[in-house]
């Protein structure tokens, strides 16, 4: 890990036009003091892969409603209504992806693997465009690996290497994307001194964390 | 009993002892409420927890787990929380033994369309796509007819969420069996009668000599 | 789950000719009782799928030993020497892969993936009779999904759910392997009461395991 | 000072502050003797722990915690402990920062030779190709001859274990790099001429004006 850096400093390492994945599902797991920082320096341009917009006022739905966003991979934005209409309106250009092929085209780009081949989306809209392979007399889908400049990821326990443990359903999307982010910011909601996690409740190992956030409290 | 709720009962009796059941937002949540606890049936929800209990008492609520609509839910003994590729992983591997899912169209192929309504309504799959091609066994619990329109159509009108055959559909009108002779009724809601439903029914149903009356929880 | 069975019966489950994934990285993590009461039984013809074949006297080295292993898909059975005679002498056919590309394989096979596509082994002998796919102007090998009839998990502490959670390096393939075993039995070093094992410690749910071994003590 | 250690000495070198590296079995293994622990280096051992420790004292080994050859370690502050899929997946995915391995062969292309000897030595690839294919910086450590003949050779007649230019190559010797132009010729060992290394390498070298002598750790 390279350091601790309050908000405002993590945000700066984010230039306009930066593609970011980032964690949690309807902003359960979601690091909101780093997209409070985000939103307050206005950083725009954005392209988010995630599972989900949330709604407006929470999680990546701030980011939605500071205009901030230009593209987005998600499996669902139904829940936000802003997300919609600015799809509608053409100021935000949505791609739909179904969840499990989203989780595992991030985990492809993370780890190293050339794509997914799934039979999900097969014979469906989601077919239009891409490559069928055909194994053992089945036909897949291949379905492309995703990787993002910034990782943000959300956590419930650190410490000062890196290593970072979650909390029931706000683990979702957090540790595959912490693989798949060319800078890795993790935000947890307590960081604890280096030894205290035991090494079988880590989940993201700490080397692929690039930076922490500083405490809250 | 309203349409929803009689929907609810008769599903809940697909439900077998000890398996693990996903349940969709809406309609088909209300499932999970008429399961007994003594079935030692596992809920699942796609973002990462199996084992999923009752809304929490008020003022007990946590953050950190919640159902796949972002509703605070807590957790049985037992649970287990998952990342997203492992709860995809479970799903599109089969390890999923039912899933319950709410439909805007069912063919008479038994594919069913329930994710977009090109031009109104474009809320993403979310996990349906990945949930009807992988699950086991694939329950749709829908209202018969929508604004007068009969949901149960010859050929999808909309987008497909998979060219996998459903197996069991579950009206306020009848129970209805996709196979290869195509939609076979194989009950009718109480007081309904095998009339009724052919004529609420744009499909060509297949009619066995003998419809018997749904048997509710 | 379906029931804690004592060895004996555990390996009457499994019939002459099987194929087993078999956890363990040298013997680290390998149910040695379900092994030992396999060899007792003297159930032959065997199909193994782990990383490696131990060292005579340990883990899947005692099946070898046996003479009950017909075949073998391995990264490495180097630490054997009894492996590489049998295999030389025409009497154990090996399947050498490499260490990354078998367990995506089983992952794959476990998840309901078609395969994966990895640059490993490209250029090498392992591309042998290999599909290669194309993704982006890059080169990948296309490397098949595997399955087995059982996955003879070794774990730490198991409840009566089915539940696992591993202790440090003897968890290895284990985790992977019981998404891909069509049976699946698990022997862990202890046995707790439902709800002790925290829902974020489990890292094999419940729903993957289908016999658990009585405890030894 | 034998060779072994000259080498190892050499190679604790490259090893940078804060880095992720695997040592592979026998002599790689040897350099973390020689890495001071202020670094804060992480050992990552391919079985599934990254922040490997010292071989523990008589009598407090633990059998859930060894490294790759099954030989019994322990955890330093702050050590995880992952399953093989993900250690894999650090690995594939450009995680691990260096690998240091050992070599039968390299030849004049940079590629590497150390998985068989067909017809002698078939022991499996173990990590080696995934080693070689993914991880950031690949450094082989080898005696530069054996049984009187080179290891540095013009094209590998052994088989290869990737199509991955190695990075740097540690032997008795010397230290060369690989590169565009063909294997350059970058220090020589204590005591050993420029004439000395080119007489004892098959392979063509690259022969900058100045060849410095190692500087060892």
């Amino acid at each position: 890990m390279k350091g601790a850096l309050d908000p405002q400093a993590a945000a700066e390492l984010i230039p306009e036009g930066a593609s970011l994945m980032i964690g949690g599902f309807m902003a359960v797991g979601t690091p909101e003091r780093l997209i409070d920082a985000i939103v307050a320096r206005g950083i725009g341009g954005l392209t988010v892969i995630a599972n989900d917009t949330a709604m407006p006022g929470k999680g990546i739905g701030k980011l939605i409603s500071a205009g901030l966003v230009r593209r987005v991979i998600a499996s669902h934005i139904g829940l936000n209504p802003e997300t919609q209409a600015k799809m509608i309106a053409g100021d935000i250009v949505c791609d739909l992806v179904p969840q499990g092929t989203l989780i595992e085209r991030i985990r492809a780009g993370g780890m190293g693997l050339g794509g997914v081949l799934t039979p999900t989306g097969l014979g469906t809209d989601v077919e239009e465009g891409k490559q069928v392979v055909e194994v053992d007399g089945r036909r897949f889908l291949l379905e492309t690996p995703l990787t993002a400049d910034f990782a943000l990821v959300g956590a419930w326990q650190a410490d000062y290497i890196g290593n970072l443990s979650y909390m029931l359903t706000a683990q979702n999307f957090n540790p595959i994307i912490a693989l798949a982010g060319r800078t890795v910011i993790a935000e947890a909601e307590s960081i604890v001194p280096v030894g205290v996690i035991p090494p079988d409740a880590v989940r993201t190992p700490g080397v692929l964390v690039d930076h922490l956030l500083i405490r809250a409290i | 009993m309203d349409a929803k709720e009689l929907i609810a009962r008769r599903v809940a009796r697909e439900v077998r002892p000890g398996s693990l059941v996903n349940l969709g937002i809406g309609l088909p949540s209300m499932v999970a409420n008429f399961v007994s606890a003594e079935l030692g049936v596992f809920f699942q929800a796609e973002n990462g927890v199996i084992g999923l209990g009752a809304r929490p008492p008020e003022g007990m609520e946590d953050h950190h787990l919640t159902d796949a609509g972002g509703g605070f839910v807590t957790a049985v003994p037992g649970a287990a929380s998952i990342d997203s590729a492992m709860s995809f992983g479970l799903i599109r591997g089969g390890h999923l033994d039912m899933t319950v899912l709410g439909g805007l169209q069912v063919d008479e192929a038994g594919h069913l369309a329930n994710w977009k309504v090109p031009g109104k309504m474009v809320p993403g799959m979310g996990g349906a796509m990945d949930l009807v091609t992988g699950a086991a066994r694939v329950v749709v619990a829908m209202q018969h007819a929508a604004k007068g329109q009969s949901k149960i159509v010859r050929r999808c009108t909309l987008p497909l969420t998979a060219v996998r055959r459903v197996d069991l559909v579950v009206t306020d009108l009848a129970v209805i069996e996709p196979g290869e002779a195509g939609l076979v009724l194989r009950e009718r809601a109480p007081g309904v009668s095998v009339e009724d439903i052919i004529a609420a029914t744009e499909a060509a149903l297949v009619v066995p000599d003998d419809v018997p009356e749904m048997i509710l929880t």
